[in-house]
């Protein structure tokens, strides 16, 4: 008997979320930005401070009025897929963008899924700015990706090098999760700094990313003395540790990484121990954020409960996007256009003081403009907050 | 009457433990013999070492003149030598039809690359493996439970449904564990009457291990004694129950079923 | 094969060549052709964790033979230069192959011992891929060509991918006579007498032994025909996405292949396709849900078992079945 | 020496204690609890929120992830596992629920608790140093030394309390354990709240050192499966000796094949592999578990 009923209970259940009317604003015409990226499991972070940073954004603009490209007046939809950091999921995911209709997306958030999304992207017509770092997604022939942030293979020699020239590093040390991303940033961090004549005196010790313990991790690499510890794609759940860790340990020499990291979750994971930690952000700290910056850490967090430093970066691709169909209207259904557009497209930076641009770059690394200019702000943990050690580019 | 079967020397150590102890004996061709012994005697484990299902510590089996006691299970069960389980132990999930079908597993002459692809000789395996179970559903009295699910079955069917998977491998040499523990007097002789037949109409040698006395006496061709994993005794009914070394056996234990 | 039943496959045939390409063309929901080619490729993987479980041993090792054999395919393809339609049936006999080697000694375990090696030989696997040198490390092997034309004689039989106009579709026709094919075999092993003896393992192998099953040499046998099917699934799967990493199959792909031959029930051989298609599919639709998609996904999960706890197709069965 | 053998403790103790809670609930009814990872990271959660949020102190904190968590896994028990137990065909269909579980508090920790990394500050500061032999930080010690004392608890509350022995008996056998009045739908309940609430105190104490977040549940799990199997499923010493045994492993592991680095887990993975396919039933198990 109650079979039967688990049927139809489960059928009404189907049928009503098959109908469940989306979102809509009734005067505008919608303009649909895609999400694909992980926001639920382990990764969830990476993925989470992305959607909410879009939808943030989108939620701002919208009440402004909306965007107007062209002589269209749009609203914002962010169209959010969980791809669980499955690269099979993630195809799904750009799939459901091309049948939207969506041309523009942000994400995945890693590697392998940056990689199998590209096909898709490709037939289907879909820019995509993945967080990923690997040189082939954005070099020719590819041409459909642009990467979101700074790579770390730039970012990676100009701390180096600031680190080399200020605090007289001579010997540095890397640490990497055993996961595809850390390994590969692991590899290009290592070769920069013997570029730059440094000595890597530890260069292969790996965790498991679900390690609770990293002393044992860190016991050899500290025996081997180095005066920079570079943790190589850390996840910010695992930095504190490792930091913390390290100190303990007795290590006094500087760390240092190329991810984006979250004040709030430095503290309380290290507390005092993160003191001086330097990490790659985006442009909120004080120095250098802009109103438009404040107000969107307000909002992000009304609508949230908290913000996420990660967001500062983040926050980047949807604002590229828009600006560069402003640019080009006749981009909006038409990635050829978009493409013509981004070498010479230039426009001003909100969420920085003074005169930053918006900005397509990316021709040293791979050979065409495939990269949004985000400044690359080197920070240094201190008491509970970031501050800006230096601000460099990437061209 | 030949010897089928030779136990020679056999013994089993279970770290300082010696369950089996140098024990030797015979089984000649359609003969019924049993094993007998008080509780924790070694039985089983004698059981077990004659059909292989663990390995010896000295001492061999030979079946027909040919070693069998290093073979793996199936090996030996596929030279004739199949035991039946002292738990009824059955294919729960089956009825009882395709319990003895799938068990005439070695009277396969079709591979299984044949009866996955279905070829004329898997074909006829299988209608001739249907018609033996048929055979032998008959043969022990199973029709009215034939598709009756095997979990489903009282105790008396299982331990018939176990002796009918055995008799589905087609042996030479069968080991009864206990084949009538739990059973009362009336369900006793009618499976004491299985067992006869078994031997006389199938030619089956039956080598049984049992703790019912009055059954064994009656069953039994020959009997071997065993105790704290020696044996004790060899010889007819007759002669074991007069013999001296057994009574004692017994009657030092608490297991004192000899007089019944 | 009565009548009955060879409807029921001219049915089904019939639905999944026929009318699901007429309803997405239809619909327009070009975007299932992939959701349904990842849905038969992971029930092809599935339907070899579901044999194992025939023979009685929780299979959480399913993501490593997809794993290898995406690698073998790949390799063979970008190094080697091999065409793609060999290096399918290639990729899955090196995974047959590879697990007899581990199938040997890990499957005299049992329970759930058997289950947490398997689950500790995805992460080796994904951890060997990651040290080997053949298989690129971290960096994964990208800009994998599609698969080429295959053809017999000149006469053409499957055409380049490159060339047709959505390869979405080929990989789609391509998937579904995979699963068609699979499922086929497993129906047929099931019903025939190797799948007998498969049952006669999964409720007693003592007995099973001593009936004369050479019990370990069915074990080895089934596992290398489950190990096949991840394998080809695997490398399916690495020429859709162009691309394969360390990390394309996990223990949460593991994972996901006995869960979705749980849901679909484990009694039935048509089991783990439904499952998948419930599982994955539902995660897909449920993506309306926003931020509470996977609280509903896994409630309906829950929900499901405790009303079905012997698998969805349970439903079918009559009353007695359900002692 | 003296660094790789501490560091093996301290690891040793936290995983013992994570095992024991799996094993408990294993034994006493055939679960392999899949959300046990989810379960911990939950406890973590609830401490951080009464010591951080509502800035209580860290015992209260400790306590309250252990009470919600007792709450919690009988609630499971009892509306969940039982009923799928008592009516499924076969024994592993209880996987997929232990799955969903799983899955449904990961959901419910990324709404309840968010994506973010969280951790309590120290509770102890200071760091331990014998002549740079030995280096621990106090609130490393701390958290190791509770860790063995709830171990130690936990084995005399096994062996001397009544509830204690019936649930041995019950994970025994539970047929002659059913005979012998042991009422098993109550001491399973029971069993499965303290394997829950053992999780929940870990998550607790780990708060302190490492933090949580969202993710480590499903690797905690199967870590956590890792030693139940090295020592012997169901086996209460042998949960014990497989969570020191697995801390030893890393601890030793990354020191000795630091020099090959990217190799370590791999070789540590396969080992278990190999010693489990060796000797099946673990270290102290019954065969066939």
């Amino acid at each position: 008997m109650h079979k039967r009923t688990f049927l139809k209970v489960s059928a009404l259940a189907a049928a009503t979320m098959l109908s469940l009317p989306l979102m809509a604003y009734a005067q505008n015409a919608t303009l649909k930005i895609g999400f694909v990226g992980v926001t639920s499991g382990p990764a969830a972070a990476w993925g989470i401070s992305n959607q909410r940073s879009m939808e943030a954004r989108a939620a701002w603009l919208n009440e402004l009025g909306g965007v107007t490209i062209g002589d269209k007046t749009y609203n914002i939809e962010i169209v959010p897929f969980d791809d669980q950091k499955d690269p099979k999921r993630a195809i799904a995911g750009m799939e459901k963008m091309a049948q939207d209709g969506v041309h523009y997306v942000v994400g995945p958030n890693v590697d392998d899924g940056a990689a199998a999304v590209r096909p898709v992207a490709e037939q289907n017509g879909i820019m995509y700015f993945p967080y990923a770092f690997p040189k082939e997604l954005y070099t020719p022939p590819a041409s459909n990706a642009i990467l979101g942030m700074v790579a770390n293979y730039q970012s990676g020699p100009a701390i180096y090098k600031y680190l080399m020239e200020n605090k007289g590093v001579k010997k540095v040390a890397f640490v990497a999760a055993n996961e595809s991303d850390p390994l590969s940033q692991r590899e290009s961090g290592i070769a920069a700094a013997q570029a730059l004549g440094l000595e890597v005196v530890s260069g292969n010790v790996t965790y498991q990313v679900d390690t609770t313990d990293f002393t044992p991790v860190l016991l050899p690499v500290i025996q081997a003395s180095p005066d920079l510890l570079v943790l190589s794609g850390v996840s910010p759940a695992n930095a504190p540790q490792l930091i913390r860790s390290a100190r303990e340990l007795g290590y006094t020499g500087l760390i240092s990484t190329e991810t984006a990291q979250d004040a709030t979750v430095l503290a309380e994971g290290a507390g005092e121990l993160a003191e001086g930690f330097i990490s790659v952000g985006g442009a909120s700290t004080p120095e250098l954020a802009s109103d438009a910056m404040n107000e969107f850490v307000e909002r992000y967090t009304k609508m949230f409960g908290e913000y996420n430093d990660e967001s500062n970066t983040k926050v980047y691709a949807l604002e590229y996007i828009i600006e560069t169909l402003k640019a080009n209207p006749a981009a909006i259904d038409n990635v050829e256009e978009y493409k013509k557009t981004m070498d010479t497209f230039e426009a001003a930076n909100p969420f920085m003081k003074g005169d930053a641009k918006l900005k397509y770059v990316g021709t040293t690394s791979f050979g065409q403009k495939r990269q949004v200019s985000v400044p690359l702000v080197v920070n240094e943990y201190k008491g509970g907050k970031f501050e800006t050690l230096f601000v460099g580019q990437v061209d | 009457m030949s010897t089928i079967l030779q136990i020679k020397n056999i013994t089993k150590r279970y770290g300082g433990l010696t369950a089996v102890n140098d024990v030797s004996f015979d089984v000649n061709k359609g003969e019924i013999l049993s094993v007998i012994g008080p509780n924790g005697a070694g039985k089983s484990t004698l059981f077990k070492l004659i059909s292989s299902f663990v390995p010896a510590t000295s001492g061999e089996v030979l079946f027909n003149g040919e070693r069998i006691s290093s073979l793996a299970p199936h090996k030996v069960a596929r030279m004739g030598v199949v035991r039946t389980f002292q738990e009824t132990t059955i294919f729960r999930s089956m009825t009882v039809r395709e319990n003895i079908i799938v068990s005439h597993h070695l009277r396969s002459r079709a591979s299984l690359f044949g009866f996955f692809l279905g070829t004329k000789q898997a074909k006829d395996d299988e209608a001739a493996f249907a018609a033996s179970a048929d055979d032998i559903v008959d043969f022990l009295g199973l029709q009215a439970i034939r598709n009756e699910l095997a979990s489903n079955l009282p105790q008396g069917h299982l331990r018939a449904l176990g002796m009918a998977i055995g008799l589905a491998t087609d042996p030479k040499v069968i080991l009864l564990d206990e084949p009538f523990a739990g059973m009362n007097h009336d369900e006793t002789m009618k499976m004491v009457g299985l067992v006869r037949r078994l031997r006389d109409e199938r030619g089956v040698t039956v080598l049984l291990v049992e703790h019912d006395m009055p059954a064994v006496m009656k069953i039994s061709d020959r009997i071997v004694c065993i105790n704290f994993g020696q044996k004790l005794a060899e010889g007819t009914p007759q002669e074991i129950r007069e013999n001296e070394k057994v009574i004692e056996a017994y009657l030092g234990s608490e297991d004192a079923a000899i007089g019944m | 094969m009565d009548t009955k039943k060879l409807l029921g496959f001219a049915v089904f045939l019939l639905a999944v060549f026929v009318l699901v390409p007429l309803f997405i063309g239809a619909t327009g929901r070009v975007d299932f052709f992939y959701t349904l080619t990842s849905v038969a490729l992971l029930s092809v993987g599935a339907a070899g964790v579901w044999l194992t479980f025939y023979i009685g041993r929780i299979n959480i090792g399913q993501g490593a033979y997809a794993l290898v054999g995406g690698y073998v395919s790949a390799i063979l393809v970008t190094q080697a230069g091999v065409s793609f339609w060999l290096t399918l049936p290639l990729a899955g006999l090196f995974c047959a192959a590879i697990s007899v080697v581990i199938g040997l000694p890990i499957l005299r375990l049992r329970g759930v011992y058997f289950a947490m090696v398997t689950l500790v030989l995805t992460e080796v696997a994904r951890l060997s891929a990651l040290a080997l040198p053949v298989t690129n490390g971290a960096k994964g092997i990208t800009s994998i060509p599609l698969p080429g034309e295959l053809s017999f004689f000149g006469l053409t039989i499957i055409p380049a991918f490159g060339s047709l106009s959505n390869p979405r579709i080929g990989f789609y026709m391509m998937a579904v006579v995979l699963m068609v094919v699979t499922y086929l075999v497993l129906w047929r092993i099931v019903n025939s007498r190797l799948g007998h003896l498969c049952r006669s393992l999964q409720q007693n192998e003592e007995l099973s032994a001593s009936i004369g099953v050479n019990t370990a040499y069915l074990r080895v046998l089934a596992y290398a025909i489950s190990s096949f099917f991840g394998g080809i699934a695997g490398a399916m799967f690495a020429s859709i996405a162009q691309s394969i990493y360390p990390s394309s199959f996990v223990v949460a792909d593991s994972v996901n292949f006995m869960l979705y031959c749980f849901l679909g029930g484990l009694g039935y051989v048509f089991g783990p396709m439904l499952g998948t298609l419930l599982l994955y599919f539902g995660w897909d639709l449920l993506s309306i849900a926003k931020q509470y998609q996977l609280l509903v996904y896994s409630g309906v999960m829950i929900l499901l078992m405790l009303v079905l706890p012997n698998g969805v197709l349970s439903l079918l069965d009559k009353k007695e079945g359900r002692a | 020496m003296e660094q790789i053998i501490a560091n093996g403790l301290y690891l040793g103790a936290q995983y013992a204690l994570i095992a024991l809670g799996l094993t408990l609930i294993f034994s006493l009814m055939n679960v392999l609890n899949f959300a046990h990872g989810q379960m911990y990271v939950f406890g973590g959660f609830v401490t951080y929120t009464v010591v951080v949020q509502l800035g209580l102190p860290f015992i209260v904190g400790l306590f309250a992830s252990a009470i919600v968590l007792a709450v919690m896994g009988a609630a499971i028990e009892k509306f969940l596992f039982a009923p799928v137990v008592r009516r499924s065909k076969r024994d592993e269909s209880t996987m997929l629920l232990a799955a969903g579980v799983a899955f449904f508090l990961d959901a419910v920790i990324l709404l309840f608790f968010g994506e973010k990394q969280r951790g309590v500050p120290k509770i102890v500061n200071g760091v331990f140093n014998w002549d740079m032999r030995i280096i621990m930080p106090y609130d490393r010690i701390l958290i190791g030394v509770l860790a063995i004392l709830l171990i130690v608890a936990f084995i005399a509350f096994m062996n001397y309390s009544k509830t204690g022995r019936a649930m041995r008996a019950l994970a025994q056998d539970k047929m002659a354990a059913q005979l012998m009045g042991v009422n098993v739908a109550r001491y399973s309940m029971i069993g499965f709240a303290l394997g829950a609430m053992l999780a929940g105190l870990v998550g607790g104490l780990l708060v302190t050192i490492t933090g949580v977040n969202l993710g480590m549940g499903g690797p905690t799990s199967i870590k956590a499966f890792l030693m139940i199997m090295i020592g012997g499923a169901g086996v209460i010493s042998g949960a014990i000796a497989g969570g020191f045994i697995l801390g030893m492993m890393e601890s030793v592991g990354l020191t000795v094949l630091s020099a090959y680095g990217d190799i370590t887990y791999l070789v540590i993975f396969a080992s278990l592999m190999v010693f489990l396919a060796v000797r099946p039933q673990g270290l102290m198990g019954k065969p066939w578990g």
